[in-house]
């Protein structure tokens, strides 16, 4: 039925254009309507990014929905898109997320509504892009495409702090991507020497051999960059000023779904592009003590911060260190579990955002110490909250658990006492998000401008009950989500076994492009 | 005898070099300039370039100078004794990077080789027997080197349309 | 002979850099760099004894570039001197940092 | 005998859950509205008790060797890792299930009339029905994994329950604390499902228990260190030694459930991992002496604190911690019939005495509440002499203490005493001197238990009332709703343990005339003889004697005449003494001092762990991440900008220096050039 | 014609060969008279058309360069170059003379210039450029650049009233000269140890590999070197552009930026790599520390500007940086990256220059930094088109800035300079804080003050149009003009003594 409308044709595409379309729909339309039509838009795009989900083929691991048209040809460089496994999940979990985000953002976003509302759109197709760019060239147009309106949407709409934060946000993210330029343009450059013709065409550059000096710099190059954009410890401190300063909707598409191309990278990249490097022992040491510094120190540090968001900010860092340790932990049940993680993230802390922006509209401030008590004046918010809370913390049956116990259990076939320091961070977990429940839910109400605080209106219920059902559903039968990426894992643990294996050791052949064999990867 | 004279103009042109830099008033200085030119026309005919000796004195001494000298006239400069000297300081530095940098160039000078030799001399002064000294240069300036000339006009012409707009008496 | 010119070029040159680096009056300056452009033109005119005419036609381009920029130059400074009723470099700082 | 197949299975967690949703939608639509709680929230429980009796029946009429699995969907498959959202009916689950359920319903009923004033009602029958639905997924789960699912929710429930009152900051915090200490224990069940994973490659039971014996070597490292991790998990859940601080602050929440989630059913969890693991801690020698050992030590600890306290219901839950030390002694030495037959008696009694003093701080704080007095209604002191004021309050929990105590020929006489007897009997292997000891420090715990049971029996109910003259008037016996349960629960305080009364008590004169059946032990026997099997051509024979000589009848003996003793002699002494009233009575000094301020444990853990965490925490947040990490990044950037300045200095405007420049420029070209 | 061959043995080949030069010269003297007489007295007001006629001419002269493409060479050693790097640079310098048309249009007679004169000296100096990039005969060269320079010394000059425009041209006149005596000397070096001035017959001379390269060649090449840095404004020969970027009238600013500073790079690159190619080995070092150091130099000194005009200055002379990386390649792509980069470089200065007269204003009185606050939100299209050229100058995907960056870089790691793609890389990453600095003045402030009026004569919204499509166009679908600048750069470097990896 999908086929009969060529759906598997234009899919992808139109997941890219209907925001810019709306872009351009709402700088034209008038400052009041600009909320509305920006739903609209968004919505189209979730309602065109259903099929995915139902027409995605689990069986097969490779690339689906493809699409090939050149761009600028002379330089091989292609308008390739498709997704695959670990693509789907992420592109669904945006296009999804984005009608919320916006919803969420009616009454939060006050002035210059049109700027606003296509600075988000304009976000939407970078990262939707960047997650089915199958050309490194046009992956990394995407990549750097999406800073631009996020720049904005935290320096014009932000908090006090807003342009300090932006500028970091925006020199941290550069820092690496521009590093990972010059990789891609090396190894584009090592293809070119080697086969004679030029393409930039992921699946040609994954078959270009690499000496191990090479393979080691090109990581350092590549992973730098999604070190940053993840973050990893040390190199998280931008995005809790990020995350303060942005506006309810910045930091919900900020965190749940800027971070995951982190995780993203890792997997689509890293791993398959420099396997020698990815598996070499000191730097997966290197890797994993830093997942585990995230995990614990941000968890403690989050943990005595007096503002909430910030305190949620420092939690996604701790969250994405179990991502880092479950990708390099090199088996199927890490990797798995860390695109759980990132799914899960997106969810819960997207809502704990939406969450605690609507306690800013109601009180303006986000200071903990200014709420207590409110469980009593707004029960469903506060049943949202310790919900949404108690999903990030992992508690079983909830999204949060099957996340980090995939990844942990993963991580412990391979390093087992990574996994077993790690696993503490499921302490901290309680430690950092339980006194903040308490205190702004619990406790006496003793701030007595909160005591006529509304409770969740309608619209604010429509935003937050997807995210929770979705929250609750990954943690009862995660089944289809963990279907859906199995096959593609498996294959990229595979690439990275074939050819780290001594046969591949000797460099001077292209060694076989794994996905060869499958049709869906036809990309040439 | 020939070598004797040179080496005698080349101390003059070095002296009225130092001495126009060291001199403290712009007069002076151009004076000293001026001496500098004529020892170099005498060396360029000492080198066998006679038409290019008559040009230096005539354009450069001539109406190159006098302009410079005009200039200093209409500005009324003639009796400015402010020291525009920098400090010692900055004249050792001067002379010694400015030296460092001559020697550096002019290494290669006396190296076998350095020059490639085509037969210049006897060339030049064939044509010079052949069709005296003027034509001598005119012949490939206006044969192999038309085009230069020709921008040389253009170039000329903005300069005069530079020197109109900005002295231009009305502002 | 021919290399000897040479020397001299080089060292009149030096001494018009010399003096552009020390002197500050606008005109001293202009006249060390013709003093540069000279000691070029002895270098064509040495060189042009070994390779041929052509080195005395480029002295002729040279002079007439020098001319040139005498004019333009000069009015320059006269332009600036209207403003500053002074040829001191000393006094040229509305534009730095 | 005919096939067994169990009935209605899914049913019996489900319908709680079903519970919960629908308390929970009354909650949010119609507060104040009691109709729907009342009706749903006990009857789910109930129906689900139905339901596992009629499987009980069942079981009873096959006789079945292999427990039966219900798989319904997969719930995590990844790789190798296939776990299903399966549930596992056997020998132990369906008496956890009888337990939970049928306890259970007795206090949802005792609720209705416990909470009947709260304005939090639905929600509080919502979180109960939650709580049981946790609980039975716990106990039927067929898998580590899934078990965990219903411990950590079970946790969640604790907490949410012992903050039900949450504008009560001291009791959000009890809540908070609940928590995280679980969450300690949690990690260590977490470790040791990785490390059976990636020993094993499965997390279901029934593979796990049938490879294990041929996977491990007996006394391993690995199989040992899984073991402990999973005693991790037990400690913090059960409130073993070290981390038993949390239950007597859970004591904040509503009096029901300290009976049903901290005394009867969810500490006991702990209890039932290691009965369920039995075949690997009998792989273990070291984790079953570390098991019994914390057991003792936490029962003899617990009971020296309970001593002196005078808060009814931290007596109890001090009693709590030391009566679950006393299984952790049976399941630690390899009786693990023992240990679940001490927990369904403990269940017994224990809730008994805790809706009893339910019932008890009930009727003091109606009566104090009319006189707007703000005495401490659950403090003894204040009390005294209730017996003439709730008659059936005072004989039900006469009862439940006897059983406590060890009295003959209540339920807790037969299974503490096997508990006892078994850790003398096991005194063999290599760690036979270390079990002596265990023995010994059972015997004096016991004797201590009967001393402080009796004391709070005589506080409360006997001497002259302490309440003040104008609050006597309004002192009155609870509703039926709620003494029913304890007549109840009073009943089978004292049957609970005929079903399983050693035979040599059986021989014995005057005791033995309860028909001596070993039923329990037959019951679960399928489930133990592996773990037995493997303890016996180990560690050898059991010990026929105790270690001081004399058989378990004569030790049997001993204790019930020793608690005897303890219990008259006390309730004499103290029945003389006069107490104060709180507002008078002086704190204990000295080493009472000590006990009263339960040997200043809060007091250490908060110096020595909690103080330096958040300390560490302020630290890296304030200087690590703030001051290094940020200075770095910012730093580069000052620099790059005074880089800048500099350079701009430079600019100086005088056309010399820009000449002095080129010159420098010139003959940095030149040195490149020229070598 | 396709089949008409240039052979300078015939003399009126030249005016062939030279035809856009010789129409556009023509035009600049029409000009001169047309504005002579239609004014008729000395003191009358000039025409306002006088700068849509010299458009025409620009036109016209992009005409018969396009007629160029049509020619051929009979020998590849002529003193003039038909090979189509000229034709293509060509366009570009025709381009930036008509940007200054564009944005000059008003702003000449608000400020009361002599219009007449600075549209002939524009067109001079466009004369002199193309001159300038297009002859194979250093000595032309030399001519060539002294005619650009002096126009545009001139016209840095031009704003009589303005002390700060007299100023810059005295320093830019004085160092010019002191610059082009080096430039010279190196000339008559090269004389002297070739034998010749013709690039061609130089690199014969010189050899595949060196061999023939006496040992005066060296200081010669570092000397003409010199001359070219002091042009293209390499650290540490820069010092002269803040100033008279910022002395300087904004349009004759963007003349000076686009145009001097394209042919100077057109010219750069030709001598370097079809006269010197047979000496990279020497040379190299020589170009990589340069770029390094304009790049780092410049980007850093641009962080502390509060003018945003002198800021724009600095951020040129690290533009120079990147494009010296291309030239350190050495490769065709190296030098075919300079040629698309430069397109774009004209397209984003001369836009942002463009806004910045605007925001300006009369006397060039307002341009700092602060008077951009809230300019997105005052003048909503404008800020737009700021944001895209700033964008496009810290080199951001979909602009052309971006593409031309990863030409360059793609020409420094085919070279193997891969430490010197990192410079650049990080060199472009400080630029992001200054410029986005702008952007955040722009849309993150507020409009302070009372909003003062903003008008934007027709010429400039053209020129600001033209741009912004420019840069977008160059960003999205760049193709066409990629493969056209790889064969320019291809046409260039066809001689025997061909370099770099292609």
């Amino acid at each position: 039925m999908l086929e009969s409308i060529g759906y598997p044709g234009w899919a992808l595409t139109a997941l890219i254009v209907v925001p810019l379309i709306g872009m351009v729909a709402v700088l034209a339309g008038d400052e009041a309507r600009a909320k509305h039509t920006a739903l609209g838009f968004t919505l189209v795009n979730a309602l065109l990014s259903l099929p995915l989900w139902f027409g995605f083929n689990a069986a097969s691991g490779g690339m689906q929905f493809a699409v090939n048209a050149p761009w600028i040809p002379g330089w091989g460089i292609w308008y390739r898109l498709g997704v695959d496994g670990i693509s789907v999940l992420l592109v669904l979990l945006l296009t999804m997320l984005m009608p919320l985000a916006v919803l969420g953002s009616y009454r939060y976003i006050t002035r210059r509504e049109r700027a606003f509302y296509a600075n988000m759109l304009l976000l939407e197709t970078g990262v939707v892009g960047a997650f089915m760019a199958l050309d490194m060239f046009l992956f990394f147009v995407f990549f750097e495409l999406m800073l631009v309106p996020m720049y904005f949407i935290i320096g014009i709409w932000g908090g006090e702090r807003r342009v300090y934060a932006a500028i970091k946000f925006f020199l941290f993210t550069g820092v690496g991507s521009l590093l990972m330029l010059v990789g891609i343009l090396y190894l584009f450059f090592k293809h070119r020497a080697l086969t004679g013709d030029a393409s930039f065409a992921y699946f040609d550059l994954l078959r270009v051999p690499l000496t191990f000096t090479e393979q080691y710099w090109l990581f350092g190059g590549f992973a730098l960059a999604f070190l940053i954009k993840l973050p990893v410890f040390p190199f998280h401190t931008w995005l809790p000023d990020a995350h303060v300063e942005a506006p309810t909707p910045g930091s919900v598409l900020l965190a749940s779904v800027l971070l995951k191309l982190g995780g993203y990278g890792f997997l689509r990249f890293l791993l398959p592009l420099f396997p020698h490097a990815a598996t070499h022992p000191t730097i997966v040491g290197i890797l994993m003590f830093l997942g585990i510094m995230g995990i614990i120190y941000c968890a403690w540090v989050a943990a005595v911060q007096p503002d909430a968001k910030k305190l949620i900010a420092y939690t996604s860092v701790s969250h994405m260190g179990f991502v880092v340790l479950g990708i390099f932990a090199l088996t199927i049940q890490g990797a798995q579990g860390a695109m759980i993680v990132m799914l899960s993230h997106g969810l819960s802390t997207g809502a704990m955002f939406l969450l605690l922006g609507m306690l800013y509209e109601r009180r303006h401030t986000r200071l903990i110490a200014d709420f207590g008590g409110l469980a009593a004046v707004a029960p469903l918010m506060a049943t949202a909250f310790i919900i949404t809370a108690f999903a990030s913390i992992g508690l079983p049956g909830t999204s949060g658990f099957i996340g980090e116990f995939l990844a942990l259990l993963g991580t412990f076939q391979t390093h087992p006492w990574v996994a077993i320091i790690a696993a503490t961070g499921v302490i901290f977990a309680a430690y950092y998000m339980l006194p903040m429940v308490q205190r702004i839910w619990f406790n006496r109400l003793d701030h007595p401008e909160n005591e006529r605080l509304p409770d969740l209106s309608r619209r604010e219920i429509a935003v937050l009950a997807p995210l929770i059902a979705g929250m609750i559903w990954m943690g009862v039968y995660p089944k289809p989500f963990l279907d859906r990426t199995e096959q593609t894992l498996v294959q990229v643990l595979e690439t990275v076994e074939i050819r780290t294996s001594p046969g591949m050791a000797a460099l001077n052949v292209l060694p076989p492009a794994p996905q060869a064999a499958d049709p869906g990867a036809a990309v040439q | 005898m020939i070598e004797l004279l040179w080496w005698v103009f080349a101390a003059l042109a070095i002296g009225g070099g130092i001495a126009m830099l060291m001199s403290r008033t712009p007069i002076a200085s151009l004076l000293f300039l001026v001496l500098t030119f004529f020892s170099l026309s005498a060396i360029y005919v000492l080198l066998g370039a006679y038409f290019i000796a008559a040009l230096q004195v005539i354009v450069y001494a001539g109406a190159i100078m006098v302009l410079f000298l005009f200039t200093i006239m209409l500005l009324n400069l003639g009796h400015d004794y402010r020291n525009d000297l920098r400090g010692a300081g900055w004249i050792i530095v001067a002379f010694t990077t400015a030296g460092v940098g001559a020697w550096a160039v002019s290494r290669a000078f006396g190296v076998e080789g350095a020059l490639v030799d085509l037969g210049g001399a006897e060339r030049i002064d064939a044509a010079v027997t052949e069709l005296n000294a003027v034509g001598a240069v005119a012949m490939p300036l206006f044969r192999d080197y038309v085009v230069p000339f020709e921008l040389t006009s253009i170039l000329l012409l903005v300069a005069i349309i530079g020197a109109v707009l900005l002295a231009k008496r009305r502002v | 002979m021919i290399t000897q010119s040479l020397w001299l070029s080089a060292i009149l040159f030096g001494l018009g850099v010399a003096g552009v680096v020390f002197r500050r009056n606008a005109i001293i300056l202009f006249m060390c760099i013709e003093l540069m452009l000279n000691a070029v033109n002895l270098a064509f005119v040495a060189i042009s004894r070994s390779v041929g005419i052509d080195g005395q036609v480029f002295v002729f381009f040279v002079m007439a570039v020098a001319a040139a920029e005498a004019a333009v130059g000069l009015a320059i400074v006269i332009s600036v001197f209207r403003h500053t009723e002074s040829v001191d470099t000393r006094d040229f700082n509305l534009l730095r940092w | 005998m005919n096939e067994f197949h169990p009935t209605l299975l899914w049913a019996i967690p489900l319908l709680p859950l079903l519970g919960c949703l629908i308390n929970m939608v009354a909650a949010f639509g119609a507060p104040e509205r009691k109709t729907i709680p009342t009706l749903v929230g006990p009857s789910v429980v109930g129906i689900a008790f139905v339901i596992a009796v009629v499987n009980f029946v069942g079981m009873l009429g096959a006789d079945l060797h292999a427990p039966v699995v219900e798989r319904y969907f997969q719930w995590i498959a990844v790789g190798s890792l296939q776990i299903d959202a399966a549930l596992q009916l056997d020998q132990l689950s369906i008496v956890m299930t009888l337990i939970i359920t049928g306890v259970g319903f007795l206090i949802h009923v005792f609720s209705i009339g416990y909470m009947k004033a709260d304005p939090g009602y639905a929600r509080y029958f919502s979180y109960l029905n939650l709580f049981v639905f946790f609980m039975l997924v716990l106990v039927l789960g067929s898998s580590y994994p899934l078990m965990f699912v219903g411990w950590e929710g079970v946790g969640l429930c604790s907490y949410l329950l012992i903050g039900f009152w949450f504008k009560d900051r001291e009791k959000a915090d009890a809540g908070k604390k609940a928590f995280i200490v679980n969450r300690i224990g949690d990690v260590g069940f977490l470790i040791a499902m990785f490390m059976l994973f990636s020993n094993l490659g499965t997390l279901d039971f029934i593979p796990i228990f049938e490879t294990a014996p041929a996977t491990f070597a007996y006394g391993g490292a690995v199989v040992t260190a899984i073991t402990l991790f999973f005693f991790i998990g037990a400690v913090g859940k059960s409130a073993q030694i070290p981390l038993y601080v949390w239950l007597p602050d859970a004591m904040a929440g509503p009096t029901p459930v300290s009976a049903l989630i901290h005394a009867a059913t969810m500490v006991t969890a702990g209890v039932y991992l290691v009965a369920r693991s039995s075949v690997l801690f009998a792989l273990a020698p070291v984790s079953q002496i570390t098991v019994a050992g914390i057991g003792a030590l936490t029962a003899l600890f617990a009971a020296t604190i309970g001593l002196v306290q005078t808060d009814i219901k931290k007596v109890l839950a001090y009693s709590t911690v030391s009566q679950l030390g006393y299984m952790f002694i049976g399941v630690g030495v390899g009786a693990f019939a023992a240990g679940i037959f001490h927990l369904m008696t403990h269940a017994f009694f224990k809730a008994l005495l805790f809706l009893g003093s339910g019932a008890v701080i009930h009727a003091m704080h109606e009566a104090l509440h009319h006189t707007h007095s703000h005495a401490d209604a659950q403090d003894m002191r204040n009390m005294g002499g209730l017996k003439k004021y709730m008659p059936v309050t005072w004989v039900t929990m006469w009862i439940g203490t006897l059983a406590i105590a060890g009295i003959w020929p209540f339920a807790g006489f037969f299974s503490k005493d096997e508990i006892i007897w078994m850790a003398a009997a096991h005194a063999v292997g290599p760690f036979e001197t270390w079990f002596r000891v265990v023995w010994v420090i059972a015997l004096i715990a016991a004797l201590l238990t009967a001393f402080y049971m009796t004391r709070l029996m005589v506080m409360t109910f006997h001497g002259e009332n302490r309440t003040g003259e104008r609050e006597r008037g309004y002192l009155r016996e609870v509703p039926p709703v709620m003494w029913v349960p304890l007549v109840v629960l009073a009943v089978l305080s004292v049957v609970g343990g005929w079903i399983n009364v050693p035979e040599a008590i059986g021989h014995m004169p005057i005791l033995g005339w309860i028909p001596h059946s070993e039923w329990l032990h037959e019951w679960l026997h399928p489930l133990t003889e592996t773990a037995d099997g493997i303890m016996l051509q180990n560690a050898g024979e059991l010990a026929e004697q105790a270690p001081l000589g004399g058989g378990a009848g004569m030790w049997a003996a001993i204790s019930f005449a020793l608690a005897t003793a303890v219990v008259v002699i006390t309730a004499s002494t103290l029945g003389r003494r006069r107490f104060l009233p709180a507002d008078q009575a002086e704190t204990p000094t000295g080493f009472l001092g000590v006990l009263y301020n339960k040997w200043y444990v809060d007091e250490i853990y908060d110096a020595i762990v909690v103080r330096p965490v958040l300390a560490l925490s302020r630290f890296f947040a304030r200087y690590i991440d703030r001051g290094v990490i940020d200075g770095l990044a910012n730093g580069a950037g000052y620099a790059s900008r005074a880089f800048g300045w500099v350079n701009s200095r430079v600019q100086t405007g005088l056309v010399n220096g820009y000449a002095f420049m080129i010159v420098l420029g010139a003959l940095l070209l030149l040195a490149f050039m020229l070598g | 014609m396709q089949g008409l061959t240039i052979d300078f043995a015939r003399q009126t080949d030249f005016v062939l060969a030279l035809l856009p030069e010789i129409v556009l010269s023509v035009w600049g003297m029409l000009v001169l008279m047309v504005d002579v007489f239609q004014k008729g007295s000395r003191t009358g007001p000039s025409w306002r058309g006088l700068g849509w006629f010299t458009l025409v001419g620009l036109v016209l002269a992009a005409a018969a360069n396009w007629w160029l493409g049509g020619l051929s060479e009979a020998n590849l050693a002529g003193s003039i170059a038909l090979d189509s790097f000229r034709i293509f640079s060509n366009f570009i310098f025709l381009a930036s003379g008509a940007f200054f048309v564009l944005i000059a249009d008003r702003y000449l007679d608000e400020e009361r210039m002599l219009l007449g004169e600075i549209y002939a000296l524009i067109i001079f100096a466009t004369v002199g450029m193309m001159a300038f990039a297009g002859t194979r005969d250093l000595m032309i060269m030399f001519i060539a650049l002294e005619l650009m320079s002096v126009c545009v010394y001139v016209l840095t000059a031009a704003n009589r009233r303005d002390p700060r425009g007299a100023e810059g041209g005295l320093k830019y006149f004085l160092l010019g000269a002191f610059a082009s005596a080096f430039f010279l000397f190196g000339i008559a070096l090269v004389y002297g140890a070739t034998g010749t001035v013709n690039l061609a017959e130089i690199a014969a001379t010189i050899g595949v590999d060196g061999i023939g390269a006496s040992p005066l060649l060296l200081p010669a090449i570092a000397l003409i070197a010199v001359g070219f840095a002091f042009k293209v404004s390499a650290v540490p020969f820069h010092m002269w552009t803040p100033d008279a970027y910022e002395g300087a009238p904004v349009p004759v600013t963007t003349f000076m930026a686009v145009g001097v500073k394209s042919a100077a790079f057109a010219a750069f690159v030709r001598v370097f790599l079809t006269a010197f190619p047979g000496v990279y080995d020497s040379w190299d070092v020589l170009a990589i520390w340069l770029a390094i150091l304009t790049m780092v130099g410049a980007n850093l000194t641009a962080l502390v500007q509060g003018d945003v005009k002198r800021m724009l200055a600095y951020s040129s002379v690290a533009h120079a940086g990147y494009l010296l990386v291309g030239l350190a390649a050495a490769n065709v792509l190296g030098a075919a990256s300079v040629l698309f980069y430069l397109v774009v470089y004209v397209f984003m200065t001369a836009g942002s220059f463009a806004v910045l007269m605007v925001v300006a204003g009369q006397g060039e009185a307002r341009t700092g930094l602060e008077w951009f606050s809230g300019l997105g939100w005052r003048a909503p299209v404008l800020g737009a088109a700021m944001t895209l050229f700033l964008l496009s100058l810290a080199g951001f995907p979909l602009t052309g800035g971006f593409v031309g960056k990863v030409f360059i870089l793609r020409a420094a790691i085919d070279q193997g300079l891969i430490g010197l793609a990192v410079a650049l890389v990080l060199a472009s990453l400080i630029s992001y804080y200054y410029y986005l600095r702008v952007a955040w003045y722009m849309w993150f402030r507020e409009p302070d003050g009372e909003p003062l009026s903003l008008t934007v004569s027709p010429g400039t919204r053209v020129a600001i149009a033209a741009a912004a499509i420019g840069v977008l166009l160059l960003g999205i679908f760049p193709g066409v003009l990629l493969d056209a600048a790889e064969r320019s750069a291809a046409a260039l470097m066809h001689l025997p003594t061909m370099l770099g990896s292609n």
